[in-house]
């Protein structure tokens, strides 16, 4: 078998296997996903060692005809997004091993290696439509996995969310690929790439299409709503897993084909890119900073961080890409980590609560250690990896010239350490509740996947040429971009001074938060929640007021209503009203017909004196 | 001045309208048989005025005698009709005529 | 006012009488009369052997049996309330149809006249005619045959020997 | 006239009035004859229509044209399947007098048959005027109350009709001098204005329509299939009214084909009657309670095809109307009759007392199905392909919405047949049809050679329709 057909092939065949598995057994579920997720990992690393060292590993075969090949291409690109997929999704396994809070074992190793399954065939995809199968499929399963993620209703109505949300999106995926296949000719996206399209006419439309499904499942800012209310209605293996990494890595991907492989974009929709990466980075990061629960502040940060790779691409020019690129994957990383912290802590203590917790330092030290150095990534602190991908992402966005996605991001930055310092302090440090006192340290197989992840994270920051020089850089080349700076290593730049100065605000900002909520550290953001102005504006975001799907979802109904009296009425015309008027033609008829002869005669002459006048006048004697 | 064919048809008119009226007024079957009986009357003088009038007298002779065998056999047929419902349902009344309805 | 005129005046009026009149004997007889006025106007047209059959079978033999009927429902005729004044109303609407036909339906006689085809056929023998309407004959047989067959099924027999 | 197909006339004629002769004593006889008769003349008349020598050389050397031909065998089908039928549903308590009930039906194939030859106007009248007699007195055979009310308004209703005809010979005489169909296309060949020929052709074919029963001229059609002795009501529906009325008015249409624009706004008239029985008659089909009611109204809606065709007057059209004319006188017999076998069965043929007949009479219930199918135009049956040439001739002659409408109805009538065989044969057996009896295999005989032969016309189509191309379109259209 093609070695590019494991990933796809082999979690595809162990979830049908899984659904097989007795309830009954214990670990056998578990350990097989494990296996074949690193079965996974070590073919998605020689295929990318084949990539980077030799020749991409292709597989092609007749599909549906007439341009639809199922073609899979494992170019330098798409081989580094499967060994991300591939890692996360090992990893999760693994974090999962001894999780209970993941609803029914068998239902979410079945979800877990379908979306492996279904991810890497997305992400080796290079047939479109090939790809729109995966991508598709992925949402069906994105649906089960929230559903029966919990037992209670919300995890439905969630899980209807992020599938309407999705489904939506999709669909204006699936007319773009068309209109763009269409205007191309050709639906393989290295036929495409030969000849890049302009935007103009249709292929814009086509373009922004197909942009919308990859911000949608990237979770930007205005798809990205289902993303903290799943935070709050579904596992922490799901959100490090599916919206923490897979979909970031899928939407980051796709935006990153279609904006640089297969269109050559103008200046208005660079322009277009980096303020929405700019409004992403701040709504979220603004809404985050307020959260008081675990997840659902990460979940936010999700949708932030989302934004600086988004204004990365939307720089177009190879610095900022290849800052969104490693971003993407850092995000990934250390994004992971924390929302398996977050699990850790809610399986150790029950809650989520940032009011309840506290001081967790001193018995879950391990976990502690793991937050603090993926949060000190996410935000951007030295040598961490989080600091390069950032400073690449600040130096194309000055490249471009407009500086002010640079102030933007930097206030990002701020915000986000802010939030993070507001979350380290009210969770591990601070006086420990009394209920917290027995709390013990998570198990061991929960703790090596943090632990492997925040190596990762330190391991990318402080060799940080190396996945540049393996990863980003080939991707590049696979892309076809040229460029002349160096895009890893550290330099005492402005960037490194802005940085601690970014730093420096945040720390100011928390303590004096600190000392306006009196020493609470999870009220620590409460300065600015509720400052005059903010304070109107959050609530009405609490009350969702600016979710487009639940404001669409409030006026629904009405439409649905009109829509269904519409249909109600060619429902009438089509089935009611021609039985009805039949049977009141017929009930006429009856009632004519009486029998009494006086009738009948006079219809009889009447008819005879019409018949004679009408022939006399036009047929006859004249 | 009329001419003698304008006002044959004239009269012919009249008693067609008299014998139609007598149909649609009476509810007696036995008058219905009696208008029918005038309606032939006319037409039979409506032949015998266009023989005339074309010279065909000899043919609309024939077309007459043959036209009045029939009338009396469908008279006959009719008036039996007419005896037989009565002695059926005592009646003859055409109005008592309206069991088969719908 | 010709004899022809006046006959068929006649005819018009004995039908107005039969229609209108209360007993149905004086109808039957009415009738009569007006077989007996178009076998008059038949003679008048030169055309004999209809007037004598129509003379012998339709003032004979149908008065013969709307007399017989009218004497076999004689009890039942008081039964039907006829609405008199609608045959009290009947020379009204004969005069409106008269006046009617006078204005519309005289010129389209009169035009029906023009279109007719006289001439050159007026020497055909009345026996040729009866060979060229040999066929009539035949119709004849049947119909008579069809009237027995009729009243034998309508009155049949057996019912008699029971 | 020609006299080379009288003996078809004389010969019914001649066993009419043999009859009473000959069974006065035995009144078995009666039917024996009948059917013997009518058994000759239907193998002699199949024996001229389907001789292979006859067939190849376009009937060139038989006198008549083929539709004459073809009607003939028709008249002498239905009716040999009527008295078949007859003489066993004739039960020995049956107030039905057998030996003038014979005499009747001979009398009337032989009009019918003269109705067919007539080669003028003035004969068709006289044999139409036979043929009604006769049907009056059919239709009361059984000395039933509602037969002498149906009886009654069919004299009386379609009454003006022989006047109107009568009227129509009168203004012929005047304007054009004869009413021989061969002379008056002779006349009108020549060239001299016709105004007054159509008008006088519009009465007699107002006359006609009559006697079919169009819309609005339908109303004593009802009431007369209704009340009628159950097997002549096969008889009048599949044949008798179809003979008087609808023959006459397709022959009527062929002419007009000759009087070119002066007849148009008959034809379109003609038109209009057909769509107007079509749609009265299926709508008022949709409600009925009595099955041989429902079958009446049906029975117009059918003709209002052949009428419609009839008007569109195109060659293909009057070959629709006549090829639906002989699957009519097939799949109403079969309904009629098995309607008669209901009665026989169960002792009614109301709907509201029927239901679940399929199980004591299956025969009856499955022949109905054939010929309900037909009816509606299911291919492959043959009154599918009746209609299609119809509604194809329609939409090539420009009258594109009868077309559409026609289509739409044939729906309908597939509805309220549905609706009858629902309530009929499917569903819960009711009272009277658990104690309902299929009727002896004799009786059952005649319904089941029509639905072969329904569905042989249908399956064998291609074939038919290239022998109906030869035998009437040659002859008398083209």
């Amino acid at each position: 078998m093609n070695p590019i057909l494991i990933p796809i092939i082999l979690p595809l065949a162990s979830a049908l296997l899984i659904l097989l598995i007795s309830e009954k057994t214990r670990y056998i579920k578990e350990l097989l996903t494990i296996a074949v997720t690193g079965i996974c990992l070590l073919s998605a690393i020689s295929i990318i060692a084949s990539a980077l060292f030799g020749v991409s590993m292709e597989f092609a075969s007749a599909w549906a005809g007439s341009g639809i090949a199922f073609t899979l291409k494992a170019d330098k690109l798409s081989s580094f997004l499967l060994l991300g997929l591939s890692l996360f999704s090992f990893v999760i396994a693994i974090y999962s091993f001894s999780y209970k809070q993941k609803g029914n074992a068998g239902w979410f190793y079945f979800n877990l290696l379908i979306t492996a399954s279904f991810s890497a065939g997305a992400a080796l995809a290079d047939n479109m439509v090939t790809m729109l199968f995966f991508w598709e499929g992925l949402l069906i399963f994105l649906y089960s996995f929230i559903a029966l993620s919990q037992s209670g209703q919300n995890s439905k109505k969630t899980a209807m969310k992020a599938f309407l949300i999705n489904g939506v999106t999709d669909l204006c995926l699936l007319t773009g690929i068309c209109i763009t296949g269409y205007i191309a000719g050709t639906m393989s996206m290295a036929g495409i790439s030969l000849n890049k399209l302009t935007l103009d006419g249709w292929a814009a439309l086509g373009y922004v299409l197909m942009l919308i499904g990859a911000l949608s499942k990237a979770g930007a800012i205005p798809f990205h709503t289902w993303i903290p209310d799943a935070a709050l209605d579904s596992s922490a293996p799901f959100m490090a897993y599916v919206p923490a990494a897979v979909d970031k890595l899928l939407g980051i991907y796709f935006l990153t084909r279609i904006s640089v492989y297969l269109f050559t974009l103008n200046g208005f929709a660079q322009l277009g890119l980096m303020t929405l990466g700019a409004l992403t980075i701040l709504i979220a990061v603004m809404m985050a900073f307020v959260q008081s629960d675990y997840k659902r502040l990460l979940s936010y940060h999700a949708v932030s961080q989302t934004g600086y790779m988004i204004l990365g691409i939307g720089t177009l020019n190879p610095i900022g890409i290849a800052g969104g690129l490693f971003h993407m994957i850092n995000h990934a990383t250390y994004k992971s980590c924390l929302f398996m912290t977050a699990g850790s802590v809610e399986r150790q203590t029950g809650s989520n609560d940032l009011s309840k917790l506290g001081g967790l330092f001193g018995v879950m030290p391990v976990t502690a250690v793991c937050f603090i150095i993926s949060a000190a990534a996410i935000s951007g602190i030295a040598p961490l990896n989080g600091f390069f991908s950032k400073e690449l992402i600040y130096a194309g966005t000055l490249n471009t010239g407009y500086t002010i996605f640079f102030i933007a991001a930097e206030l990002g930055s701020v915000l986000t350490l802010a939030s993070f310092l507001k979350l380290g302090h009210s969770v591990f440090f601070g006086k420990r509740p009394e209920a917290l006192n027995s709390t013990r340290e998570a198990p061991f197989s929960t703790l090596l996947p943090m632990l492997i992840l925040a190596g990762i994270c330190v391991a990318f920051g402080f060799g940080a040429r190396l996945p540049a020089q393996f990863l980003i850089d080939p991707s590049l080349q696979g892309l076809g971009l040229v460029h002349t700076e160096a895009i890893a290593g550290f330099h005492f730049n402005g960037l490194f001074w802005t940085s601690i100065v970014v730093i420096l605000i945040a720390l100011i900002n928390h303590i004096f938060g600190l000392a306006a909520a009196s020493g609470v550290a999870s009220k620590s953001s409460d300065h600015i929640h509720y400052a005059p102005g903010f304070k109107e504006i959050y609530a009405m975001a609490e009350r969702r007021m600016f979710d487009p799907y639940e404001q669409t979802m409030k006026h629904l109904p009405s439409l649905a209503n009109i829509l269904y009296k519409v249909d109600r009425f060619f429902d009438y015309l089509t089935d009611d009203l021609p039985s009805f008027v039949a049977n009141s033609f017929s009930r006429t008829s009856q009632r004519f017909h009486t029998g009494s002869y006086p009738l009948y005669m006079a219809l009889t002459i009447a008819g005879i004196a019409v018949y004679i006048i009408f022939t006399a006048n036009y047929g006859g004697i004249k | 001045m009329i001419n003698s064919f304008t006002l044959d048809w004239f009269f012919i008119t009249l008693i067609f309208s008299a014998g139609l009226y007598c149909m649609l007024v009476s509810r007696n079957l036995l008058r219905q048989f009696i208008g029918l009986e005038i309606m032939s009357k006319s037409c039979l003088l409506a032949v015998i005025s266009v023989g005339s009038v074309t010279g065909n007298l000899a043919l609309a002779q024939a077309l007459i005698i043959t036209m009045i065998v029939i009338e009396v056999v469908v008279v006959a047929v009719g008036l039996s009709l007419l005896v037989k419902n009565y002695r059926l349902t005592n009646s003859i009344d055409i109005w008592s005529l309206n069991n088969l309805r719908g | 006012m010709t004899y022809h005129t006046l006959l068929f005046i006649l005819v018009a009026t004995a039908a107005m009488t039969a229609v209108m009149a209360r007993n149905l004997l004086l109808s039957a007889i009415m009738l009569a009369l007006v077989s007996v006025g178009a076998s008059l106007i038949l003679f008048d047209f030169q055309a004999p052997w209809a007037a004598v059959f129509e003379l012998s079978v339709c003032a004979g033999l149908i008065t013969v049996l709307f007399v017989s009927a009218v004497s076999l429902i004689r009890n039942e005729e008081g039964k039907v309330k006829d609405l008199r004044a609608r045959f009290y109303a009947m020379p009204l609407v004969i005069a409106i149809v008269a006046v009617a036909t006078w204005f519309y339906g005289i010129p389209f006689f009169d035009s029906l006249k023009n279109c007719a085809l006289s001439g050159g056929r007026n020497n055909s023998l009345g026996s040729i005619l009866w060979d060229i309407r040999r066929f009539d004959l035949l119709g004849q047989v049947s119909i008579l045959a069809a009237g027995v067959f009729v009243i034998n099924s309508i009155f049949p027999r057996r019912k008699k020997q029971k | 006239m020609t006299t080379s197909l009288l003996a078809y006339l004389l010969i019914p004629l001649f066993t009419a009035i043999l009859i009473p002769f000959a069974a006065r004593k035995r009144q078995k006889l009666a039917d024996i004859l009948a059917t013997v008769t009518l058994l000759a003349g239907l193998i002699n008349i199949g024996a001229i229509l389907f001789n292979p020598a006859n067939i190849a050389n376009s009937f060139a050397g038989v006198p008549e044209d083929g539709f004459a031909l073809l009607m003939i065998f028709v008249i002498y089908l239905v009716a040999l399947c009527v008295t078949f039928f007859s003489a066993y549903f004739i039960g020995e308590d049956s107030k039905v007098n057998r030996v003038p009930y014979y005499s009747l039906i001979m009398t009337s194939v032989a009009a019918m048959c003269g109705i067919v030859i007539a080669g003028d106007f003035f004969t068709l009248y006289i044999f139409v005027e036979v043929l009604a007699v006769t049907s009056f007195a059919m239709i009361t055979s059984d000395d039933s109350a509602k037969g002498l009310e149906g009886a009654i308004k069919y004299f009386l209703l379609t009454f003006p009709a022989s006047l109107l005809i009568l009227f129509g010979i009168a203004f012929l005489m005047l304007t054009a001098g004869t009413f021989s169909f061969e002379n008056i296309k002779i006349i009108i060949a020549s060239g001299m204005p016709v105004g007054p020929v159509v008008f006088a052709v519009s009465l007699i074919l107002l006359g006609f329509l009559i006697k079919s029963g169009v819309v609005p001229f339908h109303t004593w059609t009802p009431d007369a299939y209704e009340g009628a002795y159950a097997p002549v009501s096969a008889y009048l529906a599949g044949i008798v009214t179809k003979i008087s009325g609808v023959y006459a008015v397709i022959k009527i249409s062929i002419m007009f084909r000759l009087f070119e624009i002066r007849a148009y706004h008959t034809a379109d008239i003609l038109m209009f009657l057909g769509m107007l029985s079509i749609a009265v008659g299926a709508l008022a089909a949709l409600r009925q309670k009595e099955f041989k009611r429902m079958l009446a109204f049906s029975s117009i809606s059918q003709i209002g095809y052949i009428i419609l065709a009839a008007g569109m007057g195109t060659p293909l059209a009057i070959l629709g109307a006549i090829f639906h004319l002989v699957n009519h006188a097939t799949f109403k017999t079969v309904l009629f009759l098995n309607s008669a076998s209901l009665e026989k069965g169960a002792g009614t043929s109301d709907m509201r007392k029927l239901g679940g007949m399929e199980h004591s009479m299956p025969w009856t219930s499955w022949t109905s199905i054939v010929a309900l199918l037909s009816t509606a135009g299911v291919p492959p049956l043959s009154g599918f392909w009746s209609k299609l040439i119809i509604i194809i001739a329609l939409w090539d002659g420009g009258a594109k919405t009868y077309a559409v409408l026609a289509l739409l109805f044939s729906v309908v009538t597939l509805a309220y047949f549905l609706i009858m065989q629902k309530n009929i044969f499917f569903g819960k057996p009711t009272e009277a049809s658990r104690n309902a009896r299929e009727v002896r295999p004799a009786m059952l005989a005649p319904v089941v050679v029509m639905c072969l032969l329904i569905v042989a016309l249908g399956v064998f189509f291609p074939y038919i329709y290239a022998y109906l191309v030869e035998t009437i379109a040659a002859r008398i259209i083209l």
